[in-house]
C-alpha cells in the first residue's frame, strides 16, 4: 500500500502533518545533529519579536507530574538578527523546509511590523501569531483571553500578508470555540492549540516557587486531555483547518489530535526528552496507517466515531 | 592535550547506554559507570551528558551529568543524590539501559604553553575536573589541587587528585581533613604563593564567585563550571541561561565551562537548593 | 516540639487540614476498611441534589498521563436518600467527623432547596457549593464560568444558612479571581479550588472518545501545577479562606497548597490509587512540620517566600 | 462451599505482596503468582484484587483481576495483556513487591442442593471461574464446563478444569481444538440434554448475554461476571455502574457476579476493545 502522508494545511502543503512546536526547537539547527529537518512537515520557529527580548529571570523551568513549567519569556533577538542567522542558516541547510515564523508582540502594531519585515523574505512560508503566551506581562496572553484582543492582532497582521497566518490560541480561557471564532472572523487561515496552561511549582524545602516568576506555562503529556478537548471543539466548530499540539510524545498521540479534529500537529515537549522525538512521530503516524490500512494521512482528520 | 575543548570536534548523539556498575562511595554520593563507547570516544574535559533516568512518565526532562572520567567506552559519572531523579540513578543496576544525549557542552580549554594549573573544587565539584586533572597532567602540566568538602568522606575524587597533582590541599567544614572551613583559605594562600597560568573551579556557585574575585585579583585567568536547570541540553529551549557580560549566554551550549571574568554573577540565579 | 495541626477554616474548626474531596470517598463508608474516618480534618461527601440523578453513561473513566478522567455526572441518589443511609452512617459511625455536604443543582432553586432540607439535620458542619461541575449539562459547570451565575447561586444558598458556606469553583476560565471575588461578596464562606479540568481522551485503535460523554474532567497530578496557580492567585485577592485541591498525593504536596494560600486541603483521586492516602497526607504534614520546626500547621498557609 | 460468597465474611485490605511466579502459557497470555498471606486466605470465588501494577506515575489507576487461585498464602492471576497495564505486568520478575487492594466485590454463589452446574468460560473468562470449579467438585457437585476461545492455545486453564469436570466440551475459532465455531453452540446442546441447576458464565460480554438468554429459556438460574473500568474498585467512584433491574449496580461491590436476569444488557456497556 501506498501512504500518502501529505497535507493540506489552508492554502499550505505539508509533505507531512507533523511541525515543531514554537519554542522547543530554536530554529532547527540545534536538532541537526538528531533529526533529518527535511522530513518535517514544517519547522515553527520560536517566538520572534520586533526588537530583541531578554525573557525571564532563572530558574524559568520546572519538572511537574508528566508535565514541566516554563517562564523562558521569548528571549529573542530580535526579527532582524533571526532573518541574519536563523533564517539564513535554514535557507542553506533545509531549503525545503517550509518555514513558519512564529510572531510576538507587546502590542497589535509590533506583532504587525514583525510580519512587515518579514514580508520581505522570500523563505517565510506561513505566519504563527502566538497571542497566547503566559510568561510575558503585556501582550502574549492578553491578547488571547479576549475576543476583542485576539480580533485586533489578526486583522492587524493579516492586511500585511497573503501569506497563510496561523493564529495561536491560549487555553486559559472560558470558551474557547468563542475566541476561535473572532480569530477566524478576522481573517486567520488556521488556529494552533494549545499554548501552555497556567500553572505554578512550589518546592517546599524552600518554600519558594520553582519559578522566578512564580507562574508559568504547563507543557507536556500532563495536559494532553485539555488539548485534545479544545481541538475537539474547536475544529467542530470553524471552518478553518487546525494545529493541533498539547502532550504529542508519539505516533499515536498524534493520531489522537488528527481524529479530534486537527489537520497538522506540533511536536513540543517531546523533543527536550528525545531530540529525535519528531521523527519518531512521523514513523508512528505511518506505522498506524499501515496497520489500520489508512491510504492517506488527511482521512484521519476528524475522522473520530462519535456515534 | 585539551585545547580542543573549546571548539569540540565532536558532534552530540543520542546513545544507548548500559550500567557497568553504580558504586555508592560517600553518604549519598555515587559512581555510576556506563558503556558508552561512542560519547566515551568523544568527549572532552568539562562537557556532560544529559541522562534519561527512566523510561515511562516519571521524569519528562534528562538530568545533566559531567562526566568524571571517560576511557575503554566507559564513561563515570559522579553523582550526589538531591531528589527524585538521582535518587532513581542510586538504584540503577548492573546491565540496565537507559539513554543519553552526549556529549555536550563547551568544556575546559588550556591555554597555550599552560605551566601550571591551580584546580579548585567544592564538594561535587570535583566530577567535571577529574577528566581534566589527568590529561593535563598527562600532557606535563604542572597541576595544584585544592579541594573543599563538608567532612573528610565527602571529599569525592581525592584518590584520583592525589595520583596525578603535584599538590593536593584540604579544607572540611568539619575539620574531619586537611584545615577547618573552607576551601577559599587555601585557595587564597596558594595563589600568593605560586604562579599559575590558570585556574579552573566548580563547586557550589557561591564558592565560584568568591574564588573567580580572587583569581581577578591574583591576575590569574579562571574558568568555572556553572550550573543551571536544563530541558533540552542542547541550546534549544533557553532555559538555562547565564548572564554574561556578552549578553544571555546558554550554558548548555555556552557552558558549562565560563570563563569567570564574563560571568555576571550577581543577576545569574543559583538552581533551587535542596 | 507539640505540633498543632488544627486550623480554623471560617468559623469551621478542624484538628488537620486535611480533607476528602467530593466524590471521590463516597460517603466514608467505603473507606472505613482503610482509615480511620474521625482522624480526617473533615469528610466532604460525594455531590448530593434534590432528586435521584442517574449520572452518565458508561464508559464514565479513562487514564491520561498522571492524571484521570472522570464523567461520572453526579449520579446520586437525592438528599432524602443522603440523609437516610449516608448521614445516618456517619452520624453512628463517626460522630465526631464534620461533614460537609457537597451539594449539587440544576438551578439557583435546586441548590437552595437541598439546603434548605439539610438544614433540619443537626450533623451537617458545612456545605460546598458545587457550581464547577464539568459533566452534567444544565447547572454545574454553567454557573461557575459566570460571575452572574456564580454570585446568583451562592447568594440563593446564603440566605437559608448560617453554616459554613463553601463555594466549589471550576477551573475552566479565563480569570478565577473574578469568579471568586463574585462568591465572596455574594456571601460565601470560603471557596474550593479546584474542581477537575475538561478535558478529553481518545482510543487511536478504535477511533472512539474513551468516555461515552466524550469529554469529562481531569484530575490527579497532572493538574497540580493548575491548582496551585489558581489557590495563589485567589488567596492573594480575597479575605475568605480557601481549600485547595488537585493533584495532592503526599504530604509534600499538600504542604505546598498551604504555602501558597490554602487553609485546608482535599485528597481527591490519590484515594482511588490508595485508600490509605489520607492518612498517609496527614502524616506526611506532621513530618514536614517536625523536619522544619513548625509548630502550628496554621502558620504554612500562605508563608510562601515570594521575594 | 461457597455459599459464604454471597456475603464475604471478609474485609477489604491494602496488603503488600511479592511476585513469586510470572509465567507465560499463550501468546500474550501469562500467570501470575503472587505472594499475598491475606487475601489468599480471604478471598472467595469470583472476587477480585486492585493491582497497583508500578509505583511512580506510569498508572493513576490501579487494575482489577479476577483471583483465577488461591492456596497456601499465594494468588494466581490469570491475564491477558492487552495495554500498558497489563504489558508492565507480563513484565514483572519474581521477587519484585507491588500491592494490591482485595479480596473485592461480591464473587460466585451456589444455591443449597446444588447437584449439577454448568460453566461457561470464554477466552479469559476462564479466570474468574477456577477456583469455583475447584470447590464445587471438592464439595461433590458435578460439574460441566463449556469452554471457548480463539485457537487451542488460547483455552487457558483448560487442565484446571478437566482435572475437576466430569465433562469437558471445547469450541474454538479455528477448530484447532473441539469442535469450530462460538461456545454458545455446545451450550445449547448442553442445555438440551442435560439437567443443571446453575450456570455461571463469563467472557466477553456479547457471549454473556448470548448465554444468558439461553439460561434464561431452559430455566437454569445464571451468574455471570462483568468487568467494566474501575478507579477506586471498592464503591466509591461509581465508574463501574452496572445497569439492573434494580437501577445502577457498582460492579466493583454489588458485582463483579451477577444474577443475568438482573442485568439489563442492553444499556450496559462494554469496556474499550483493543
Ligand atoms: C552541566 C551540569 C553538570 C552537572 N554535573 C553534575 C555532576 O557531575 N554530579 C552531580 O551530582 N550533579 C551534577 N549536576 C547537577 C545535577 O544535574 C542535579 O543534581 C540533578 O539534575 C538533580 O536531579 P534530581 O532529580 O535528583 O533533583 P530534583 O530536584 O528532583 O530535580 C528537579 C529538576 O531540577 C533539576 N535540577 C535540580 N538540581 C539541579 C542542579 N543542581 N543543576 C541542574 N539541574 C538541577 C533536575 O535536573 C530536574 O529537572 C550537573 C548539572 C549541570 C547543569
Ligand atoms: C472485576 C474484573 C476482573 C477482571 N479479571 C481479569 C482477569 O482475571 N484476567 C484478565 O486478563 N483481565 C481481567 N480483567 C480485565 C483487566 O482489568 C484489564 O484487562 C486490564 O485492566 C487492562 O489494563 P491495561 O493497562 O493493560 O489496559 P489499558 O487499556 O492500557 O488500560 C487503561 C484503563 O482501562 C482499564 N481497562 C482496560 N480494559 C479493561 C477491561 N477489560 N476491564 C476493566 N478495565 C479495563 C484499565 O484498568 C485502565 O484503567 C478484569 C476486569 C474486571 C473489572
Ligand atoms: C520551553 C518552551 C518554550 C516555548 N516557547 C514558545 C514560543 O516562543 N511561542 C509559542 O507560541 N509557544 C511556545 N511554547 C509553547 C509550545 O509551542 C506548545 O504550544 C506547548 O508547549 C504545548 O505543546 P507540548 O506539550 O508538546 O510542549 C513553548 C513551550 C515550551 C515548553
Ligand atoms: C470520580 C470523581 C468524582 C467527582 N465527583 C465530584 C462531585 O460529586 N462534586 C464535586 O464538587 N467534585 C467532584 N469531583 C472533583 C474532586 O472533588 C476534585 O475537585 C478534583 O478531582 C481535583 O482533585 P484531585 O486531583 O485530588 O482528584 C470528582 C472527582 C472525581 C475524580
Ligand atoms: S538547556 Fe535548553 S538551551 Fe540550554
Ligand atoms: S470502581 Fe469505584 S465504585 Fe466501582
Amino acid at each position: 500500500m501506498n501512504l500518502d502522508m501529505s497535507v493540506r494545511f489552508g492554502s499550505l502543503e505539508l509533505k507531512n502533518p507533523v511541525v515543531t512546536a514554537s519554542g522547543t526547537f530554536a530554529s532547527g539547527r540545534e536538532f541537526a545533529d538528531f533529526v533529518d529537518l527535511q522530513r518535517l512537515g514544517a519547522i515553527v520557529t520560536k517566538g520572534v519579536s520586533l526588537e530583541p527580548w531578554a525573557g525571564n529571570a532563572s530558574p524559568r523551568i520546572a519538572e511537574t507530574a508528566s508535565g514541566m513549567l516554563n517562564s523562558i519569556g521569548l528571549q529573542n533577538p530580535g526579527v532582524e538578527a533571526f532573518i541574519a542567522k536563523d533564517l539564513a542558516w535554514l535557507s542553506e541547510h533545509a531549503p525545503r523546509l517550509p518555514v513558519i515564523v512564529n510572531v510576538s508582540g507587546h502590542s497589535a502594531n509590533e506583532y504587525a511590523s514583525v510580519i512587515e519585515r518579514l514580508e520581505r523574505e522570500s523563505s517565510v512560508a506561513a505566519y504563527e501569531v502566538n497571542i497566547s503566551c503566559p510568561n510575558v506581562d503585556a501582550g502574549g496572553m492578553v491578547f488571547g483571553t479576549s475576543c476583542l484582543g485576539a480580533a485586533e492582532v489578526t486583522a492587524a497582521c493579516r492586511k500585511l500578508t497573503t501569506r497563510p497566518l496561523i493564529v495561536k490560541l491560549t487555553p486559559n480561557v472560558t470558551d474557547i470555540v468563542e475566541i476561535a471564532r473572532s480569530v477566524e472572523a478576522a481573517g486567520a487561515d488556521g488556529v494552533s492549540l494549545i499554548n501552555t496552561l497556567l500553572g505554578m511549582s512550589i518546592d517546599a524545602a524552600t518554600r519558594r516557587p520553582r519559578l522566578a516568576r512564580v507562574v508559568g506555562g504547563l507543557s507536556g503529556p500532563a495536559i494532553k486531555p485539555v488539548a485534545l478537548r479544545m481541538v475537539w471543539q474547536v475544529s467542530s466548530a470553524l471552518e478553518i483547518p487546525v494545529l493541533g499540539m498539547g502532550g504529542i510524545m508519539t505516533g499515536e498521540d498524534a493520531v489522537e489530535f488528527l481524529l479530534a479534529g486537527a489537520t497538522a500537529v506540533a511536536v513540543g515537549t517531546a523533543s527536550f526528552v528525545d531530540p529525535t522525538a519528531t521523527m519518531r512521530v512521523i514513523d508512528g503516524i505511518a506505522e498506524y496507517c499501515h496497520a489500520n490500512n489508512i491510504e492517506r494521512v488527511s482521512d484521519l482528520s476528524g475522522a473520530l466515531i462519535e456515534s | 592535550m585539551c585545547e580542543q575543548a573549546d571548539t569540540p570536534a565532536s558532534r552530540p548523539a543520542l546513545e544507548r547506554v548500559r550500567v557497568l556498575g553504580n558504586e555508592r562511595i560517600a553518604p549519598g554520593v555515587g559512581i555510576l559507570t556506563l558503556h558508552a563507547p561512542r560519547c566515551a570516544s568523544e568527549v572532552r574535559p568539562g562537557q556532560f551528558v544529559h541522562l534519561r533516568v527512566a523510561e515511562g512518565r516519571d521524569f519528562i526532562l534528562r538530568r545533566p551529568f559531567s562526566v568524571h572520567r571517560a576511557q575503554d567506552g566507559a564513561l563515570e559519572i559522579l553523582y550526589q543524590v538531591l531528589g527524585s531523579g538521582t535518587r532513581a540513578i542510586s538504584l540503577l543496576e548492573r546491565e540496565q539501559v537507559l539513554d543519553l544525549v552526549g556529549p555536550l557542552g563547551r568544556g575546559w580549554s588550556a591555554p597555550a604553553g599552560l605551566a601550571h594549573a591551580l584546580i579548585v573544587t567544592g564538594g561535587l565539584g570535583a566530577a567535571p575536573l577529574g577528566m581534566l586533572a589527568e590529561e593535563l597532567a598527562a600532557a606535563g602540566v604542572a597541576v595544584t589541587v585544592a579541594m573543599g568538602a563538608p567532612t573528610q568522606e565527602r571529599l569525592v575524587a581525592r584518590g584520583l587528585y592525589e595520583a596525578v597533582a603535584r599538590r593536593v590541599v584540604l579544607a572540611t567544614d568539619d575539620g574531619s581533613a586537611g584545615e577547618r572551613g573552607f576551601v577559599t583559605a587555601p585557595v587564597q594562600r596558594l595563589l600568593a604563593e605560586g604562579s599559575f597560568d590558570q585556574m579552573y573551579v566548580c563547586g557550589p556557585e557561591v564558592m565560584q564567585r568568591l574564588v573567580a574575585g580572587m583569581a581577578k585579583e591574583a591576575s590569574v585567568p579562571c574558568q568555572v563550571s556553572l550550573e543551571r536547570l536544563m530541558a533540552c541540553g542542547i541550546g534549544a529551549c533557553l532555559s538555562c541561561v547565564v548572564s554574561t557580560r556578552d549578553g544571555l549566554k546558554r550554558a548548555c551550549v555556552e557552558g558549562p565551562v565560563f570563563n569567570a571574568e564574563d560571568v555576571l554573577w550577581d543577576s545569574s540565579e543559583v538552581p533551587p537548593k535542596h
